[in-house]
């Protein structure tokens, strides 16, 4: 046996490579970020801070919980046995499996106001009176239509972190609540709900942070509009930075994001209840 | 528990409209790509082409080096994939099972560190990519990658971690294995699933990521395939070649089908074996 | 096969919880040595030293003519069967079984034989192709032994392997587990809070209080020869009555006191009272209080003014006798001083 | 994981790494002693280019020129020339710049001033718009090669049944296309309504044609004067009064607006000349029924045009200009941009190609074309171009899309611009 001192440092050199390398590539930009921040003053008056960050909230809002929603649906349809489960699985992984860049230029096609599908199936269901529907071009619209390109494409995601989740709750317990006579919903809302609280936590703290940061999504699919009604705050990060060249107001920008992330993720936390730190 | 026919129905629907929401569009791109360019902007659109075609499978490589690009993704995806779930293993294990005073704070630190959007990092990055001399190399994104992912492997991997019973690792120790052994030949394999779907998670990122890829890779022969898909042109600059983009879309998603329906096996046996317990 | 000597143990949790406080002893080769004494006392701590997995702040452990204090568990040549039995879920019972031979790098053929062997002898031969969650757990319980007596170890560690059986399944794994120890001549250290397991197992008994050392002694010695209150309370069912000397001599009882009466404790175990429902020459009449009966054995509460006693015979106390007549052992007075509750001979 | 060597994949790991380290540095100089140089351009569409540099070689044996083709999206390529500019870094010893580029990346210091050898007899041979469009400053930054200006493309055909003239004013032009269209089978207007950069194009010829501009000559901002209120109001009555426009004109690019065109499905077009080619091209429905004209403004005559076009420059951080600059002279020779012209169509920036009796007979139009361009105004030249740009997509796309009315989106706008162009 070592002595202890000695047996810290070898524990920590596990750590090590982790610790270097996000130190490199996360540590130094982030630093770099702190140090070249500049123009604070500029803030209070920036409308257009304010409504990407509005519509920032909104869109992590709204995708984050209909996700939540529909993967917890998915995680446990799929833990159920069935019959080619594995391609099932496989199929529900797709959207998460395509480019993100690529796939919004589809979306775009999709949701084309003159030569769109989307509005077409709509029409030929019966559910609009013209095919003709400009989805892109109306504020309410085109966030719908981000948020749904979005869900669309992180469900996944959601699902397959939900379904580790959901897959170590013991079936006893189940079994036990069935005796009590407790039904399927009250089964969900007393045992998964609770047990599948601190993987809840986790899946929506890193969706929250994804979704907080949309990016190639929004930048193909509207470019912000119409009239900057689905700005998001890390395309305008990206405009100040690489567009305007002002670094040191990007970089304000960014710690502005990176407060309300981790205001965000406190939130989370709290209404979890536990730190898994 | 014997499911009622009702149930049965239930599930069965379930499952119909989950694979049909997940399918759906990418089976447009898909009959897109089978449509003469003609057609793909035509209105109505249509919803099976007047007469398919696998032309648009041929001009993508005529086009542009698509082979190339889809062994260069596989080459960024594997090594990120390997690379982040090795040294993210490491590190999760550490944190879950190893004295380390100030780990806590370590972990909160990493968590921190994931807030920050990559965006952002793209300038310094650069810089530190051309410094040491990454540029045009698949390390020059294995390397962000695999840090951009770790925090969320990490905190995963740990998670897991934490569940297995801590007297299953010290057998091992007196069956005579080492922390290392112990890692390899037990931890890793209890936590197969877990590894499994970071793994998996992990790999998509890469094989999908665009500003970095963009930023970092300026020859045409180290280039990955959303790049590749973004260069594909039409008759002029403004033109978007759909009938291309789809069927490259279909074409490059073919590999990550099959990389799920690989690992997938493992994450069922994983989650159905009893796991940790007894 | 080895001795194993353990001297001076010392473990601190922390600042100030001390958990094991100056523990000495040796087991022999061959010997069954268990380490007996209720939750919290450090035994498991204590093996958990012996096997390596923690490391103590002062003293040392030799295996053999080996000093290991500082030796990592897979050195030390050891095996240990946990009390959830810790196997590997993801292996079969026969990888689980073979995995410390495979380990140290014997040859396939070698691990086979030895496998099978082990399977043999603990009846295990139907589920080497098992996974161990498709196991009951007294099957989980006899691999995890396997697993400790297929290497053929120095010493075979036990962390109350029994405590996760039933009753049923416990007494019978309990007589294997004498039988197969006797058979292997192995060196083994058990830990139990179970007193009737040390009792039958062992070879000697290590009984073990607050992290010190009560008593070592064959499982006789323990049981007749306390070396003081302590041991002597917490061996044997009913547990021994103590009592103050002045109090038994108020009764009216004359034992030889050694020393000073108002220093002394007596104690004699329940079944070695000698009682009556006939008056006899010096016996001392009692009144029972309470009568429990359990077919083979009845055990009895019994008065005579402030003095109660629990008497255990065998067979039968009529119900009608409210009146019982005591007489002490002579030879079977076990006497602590009243202050360290030590024994005095 | 049996079978799998963590400690040996690891090893495996750093050895490929090092060998990628050592493996693939990117030599300044190729193999064979030639000095190279790369610039980022779009996707080589024809070929022009590649051509274009094989006659170059051949001619320079000691130099090599790499063309890093980039995605076809602009602002993407400025992207990707900013980070490495940025850096301070010699990736790109050339850069192949739209007009708009010049003022940034000459405000930052990244492009070499070319004074001394692009001199103004030599200027005097490209359109005026275009080497305007390359000064910032007093100084010269870029070299044009390719000239582009929005103009008005409409139905010959239609207009002429209906007995009509080409429209004069943007009144007559509202009149037509309101007499002419039958939505949605056919919609009077179709331009670039989506919140991007070709918004503002289209936003200042309407500006321009009612006598507004964005800056004074003194670098104020008065892009909210009553002209440019009237000039949005005109833009927004096409959706939001007069409906000569689709709804989901809010989305079109120029892709969106010309494939409703050639399908016929629009009287007038605002576009670039590249659809040109395109919309008579065979099998299209419009071929030979359309007609070009300068875009229209308030009054007749007062139509201006937004001007586009790219042009070559020299890094700052070149190890060799002088190279490079042999190379970007090469470039614009009429020569060469008549390879460009017959391979991709590409329109050239020189005067005298549109006086080429070869070129003119292939492109008849290119006479017309010559008066769209030579009258073409740069956009408003400043380094914190970007940043107009975007208060002008932000608040135009919201006034089309009926959220604010022209006056609040013109005043927004030239706050947001004040407050961030003037701080700096």
């Amino acid at each position: 046996m070592k002595d202890e001192g000695t047996q810290v440092w070898i524990n920590w050199s596990f750590a090590v490579p982790a610790l270097v390398l996000m130190g490199l590539v996360n540590v130094i930009p982030i630093g770099q970020a702190f140090y070249f921040a500049d123009g604070f003053s500029a803030l209070p008056l920036d409308t257009r801070l304010v409504s990407s960050l509005k519509n920032t909230f909104v869109f992590t809002l709204a995708t984050v919980l209909i996700e939540l929603v529909l993967g917890l649906a998915m995680a446990m349809v799929l833990l159920k046995p069935l019959p080619g489960r594995g391609w099932v699985r496989a199929a529900v992984l797709i959207p998460w499996a395509l480019p993100t860049a690529i796939m919004a230029m589809a979306w775009q096609w999709i949701f084309n106001a003159e030569y769109g599908v989307m509005g077409d199936l709509l029409y030929k269901i019966g559910l609009v009176s013209s095919p003709q529907i400009a989805w892109l071009a109306k504020p309410g619209l085109a966030m719908a239509a981000c948020v749904l390109a979005d869900v669309w494409k992180t469900t996944p995601f959601m699902a397959l972190l939900l379904m580790s989740g959901l897959a170590n709750i013991p079936d006893e317990l189940y079994e036990a609540a069935e005796i009590d006579g407790a039904g399927p919903f009250r089964q969900f809302c007393f045992i998964t709900l609770p047990l599948l609280k601190p993987t809840i936590a986790l899946a929506v703290i890193f969706r929250a942070i994804q979704s907080f940061g949309v990016f190639d999504l929004v930048w193909v699919l509207t470019g912000g509009g119409p009239g900057g009604k689905t700005q998001m705050i890390a395309l305008y990060v990206y405009d100040t930075v690489y567009r305007y060249l002002d670094i040191g107001y990007g970089c304000t920008l960014t710690l502005v994001m990176a407060g309300c992330l981790a205001l965000m993720s406190g939130v989370v936390l709290l209404v979890a209840g536990r730190e898994e730190a | 528990m014997r499911p009622s026919p009702w149930a049965r129905l239930f599930l069965g629907c379930s499952v119909a409209v989950i694979v049909v929401w997940s399918l759906a569009p990418f089976l447009w791109q898909v009959i897109t790509s089978l449509k003469p360019p003609a057609e793909v902007v035509s209105v109505p659109p249509t919803y099976w082409p007047s007469s398919p075609t696998i032309a648009s499978y041929f001009k993508i490589f005529e086009n542009r080096p698509f082979g190339t690009y889809i062994v260069n993704s596989f080459i960024v995806a594997l090594g990120t994939t390997v690379m982040c779930t090795g040294v993210g293993t490491l590190a999760a294990y550490a944190f879950a099972r190893l004295s380390l005073p100030g780990g806590k704070w370590a972990i909160r630190a990493i968590l921190l560190v994931a807030l920050f959007p990559p965006t952002i990092l793209i300038v310094p990055l650069y810089k530190l990519i051309k410094a040491i001399g990454l540029l045009n190399n698949p390390f020059g994104l294995i390397l962000p990658y695999t840090a951009l992912n770790l925090p969320f492997t990490i905190w995963v991997l740990m998670t897991f971690f934490k569940q297995i019973p801590k007297d299953i690792e010290e057998a091992a120790a007196v069956d005579g294995l080492s922390r290392w052994g112990t890692l390899l030949k037990i931890i890793l394999p209890l936590s197969a699933p877990a590894v499994a779907t970071t793994g998996i998670l992990v790999f998509i990122f890469s094989w999908n990521e665009f500003l970095l890829a963009l930023t970092f890779i300026s020859r045409d022969a180290a280039r990955t395939v959303p790049v590749g898909i973004a260069l594909l042109s039409g008759v002029t600059i403004y033109e978007v070649p759909w009938d291309q983009i789809s069927a490259a879309v279909v074409l490059t998603t073919v590999p990550v089908v099959l990389m799920v329906l690989a690992f997938q096996r493992r994450i069922i046996e994983g989650l159905t074996a009893g796991a940790v317990k007894g | 096969m080895a001795k194993v000597t353990v001297k001076d143990i010392r473990k601190t949790f922390g600042e100030t919880t001390k958990v094991l406080e100056g523990i000495s002893f040796e087991a022999n080769d061959g010997e069954f040595v268990s380490l007996l004494g209720p939750s919290g006392c450090g035994k498991t701590t204590l093996l958990r030293i012996i096997a390596g997995l923690e490391y103590a702040d002062s003293g040392e452990i030799h295996i053999g003519d080996k000093e290991v204090s500082k030796t990592p568990p897979k050195d030390r040549d050891i095996a240990m069967v946990f009390q959830n039995y810790a196997l590997y879920p993801h292996l079969l019972v026969s990888e689980n079984i073979g995995m410390g031979l495979k380990l140290r790098k014997y040859p396939e053929a070698e691990i086979k034989t030895r496998t099978d062997d082990a399977a043999r002898m603990l009846d295990l031969q139907p589920l080497l192709d098992r996974k161990p969650a498709a196991l009951s757990g007294g099957q989980r319980q006899r691999v995890a032994l396997a697993r400790a007596l297929v290497r053929r170890p120095k010493v075979t560690l036990l962390d109350e392997p029994l405590s996760n059986l039933d009753a049923v399944l416990r007494e019978r794994t309990r007589g294997e587990l004498k039988l197969l120890f006797r058979k292997i001549n192995g060196t083994a250290i058990y830990v139990t809070h179970d007193q009737v397991e040390a009792m039958t197992l062992s070879d000697k008994i290590v009984v073990l209080n607050k992290g010190r050392i009560q008593q070592v002694g064959t499982p006789h010695e323990i049981y007749h020869e306390p070396q003081n209150t302590f041991v002597a309370k917490f061996l044997g069912a009913p547990p021994m009555n103590i009592i103050p000397a002045p109090q038994i001599l108020e009764a009216g009882f004359s034992p030889e006191v050694p020393g000073e009466a108002k220093d002394r404790l007596l104690g004699v175990r329940p079944e070695d009272l000698n009682i009556s429902v006939d008056s006899s020459d010096g016996a001392i009449a009692f009144d029972v209080t309470l009568r429990e009966a359990t077919g083979a054995q009845t055990v009895l509460t019994i008065k005579a003014g402030a003095l109660e006693l629990r008497a255990n015979l065998s067979g039968d106390w009529p119900i009608n006798g409210l009146k019982a007549f005591v007489s002490l052992p002579a030879d079977k007075l076990c006497w602590f001083d009243a202050s360290t509750k030590e024994a005095c001979s | 994981m049996p079978g799998l060597h963590l400690p040996r994949l690891l090893t495996l790991l750093c050895a490929l790494l090092v060998m990628g380290v050592f493996g693939c540095s990117p030599a300044k100089e190729s193999a064979d002693g030639r000095i190279v140089l790369r610039y980022l351009a779009g996707p080589d569409v024809g070929g022009g280019s590649r051509e274009i540099i094989r006659r170059f070689e051949a001619l320079h044996p000691g130099i090599k020129i790499k063309m890093v083709e980039g995605p076809a999206a602009s602002n993407i390529r400025e992207n990707m020339y900013s980070t490495s500019l940025m850096g301070g870094e010699s990736t790109y010893d050339i850069t192949y710049m739209d007009v708009v580029w010049v003022p940034k990346f000459a405000a930052q210091g990244w492009l070499l001033p070319l004074d001394d050898r692009f001199t103004p007899e030599m200027q005097d041979e490209f359109l005026p718009g275009d080497v305007l469009g390359s000064i910032y400053d007093g100084k010269i930054y870029r070299l044009p090669a390719q000239s582009d200006a929005g103009m008005l493309y409409y139905r010959k055909d239609l207009i002429e049944a209906a007995g009509f003239k080409p429209p004069r004013d943007w009144e007559d032009l509202v009149r037509i296309a309101k007499a002419l269209q039958d939505p949605p089978k056919i919609w009077g207007f179709a331009f670039q309504g989506k919140q991007y950069e070709g918004l503002v194009c289209d936003y200042l010829e309407f500006l321009w044609g009612f006598g507004g501009r964005v800056i004074d000559k003194d670098g104020k901002i008065i892009v909210d004067s009553q002209e440019g209120i009237d000039a949005l109001a005109a833009m927004v009555s096409t959706v939001r009064t007069h409906h000569i426009s689709p709804e989901g004109i809010l989305t079109f690019q120029e892709e969106e607006a010309r494939h409703l065109f050639q399908e016929g499905k629009a009287v007038f077009m605002r576009n670039w000349p590249y659809a040109w080619n395109l919309v008579n091209s065979e099998g299209s429905p419009v071929k030979g029924k359309v007609g070009i004209m300068p875009m229209v403004g308030r009054i007749p005559g007062s139509g201006a045009a937004t001007l586009g076009g790219w042009g070559w420059g020299i890094s700052a951080y070149s190890e060799h200009p002088e190279e490079a600059w042999k190379f970007i002279a090469f470039a614009t020779s009429a020569e060469s941009l008549k390879v460009s012209y017959r391979k991709g169509g590409v329109i050239p920036a020189r005067k005298s190609l549109f006086k080429d009796p070869e070129v003119l007979a292939k492109s008849p139009h290119f006479a017309k074309l010559y008066d769209v361009l030579i009258a073409a105004r740069p956009r408003p030249v400043h380094p914190m171009y970007a940043r107009i740009s975007d208060a002008i997509q932000l608040h135009v796309s919201a006034a089309l899309a009926g959220q604010e009315t022209p006056e609040e989106a013109m005043k927004g706008a030239a706050a947001e611009m004040r407050a961030f162009v003037e701080r700096k």
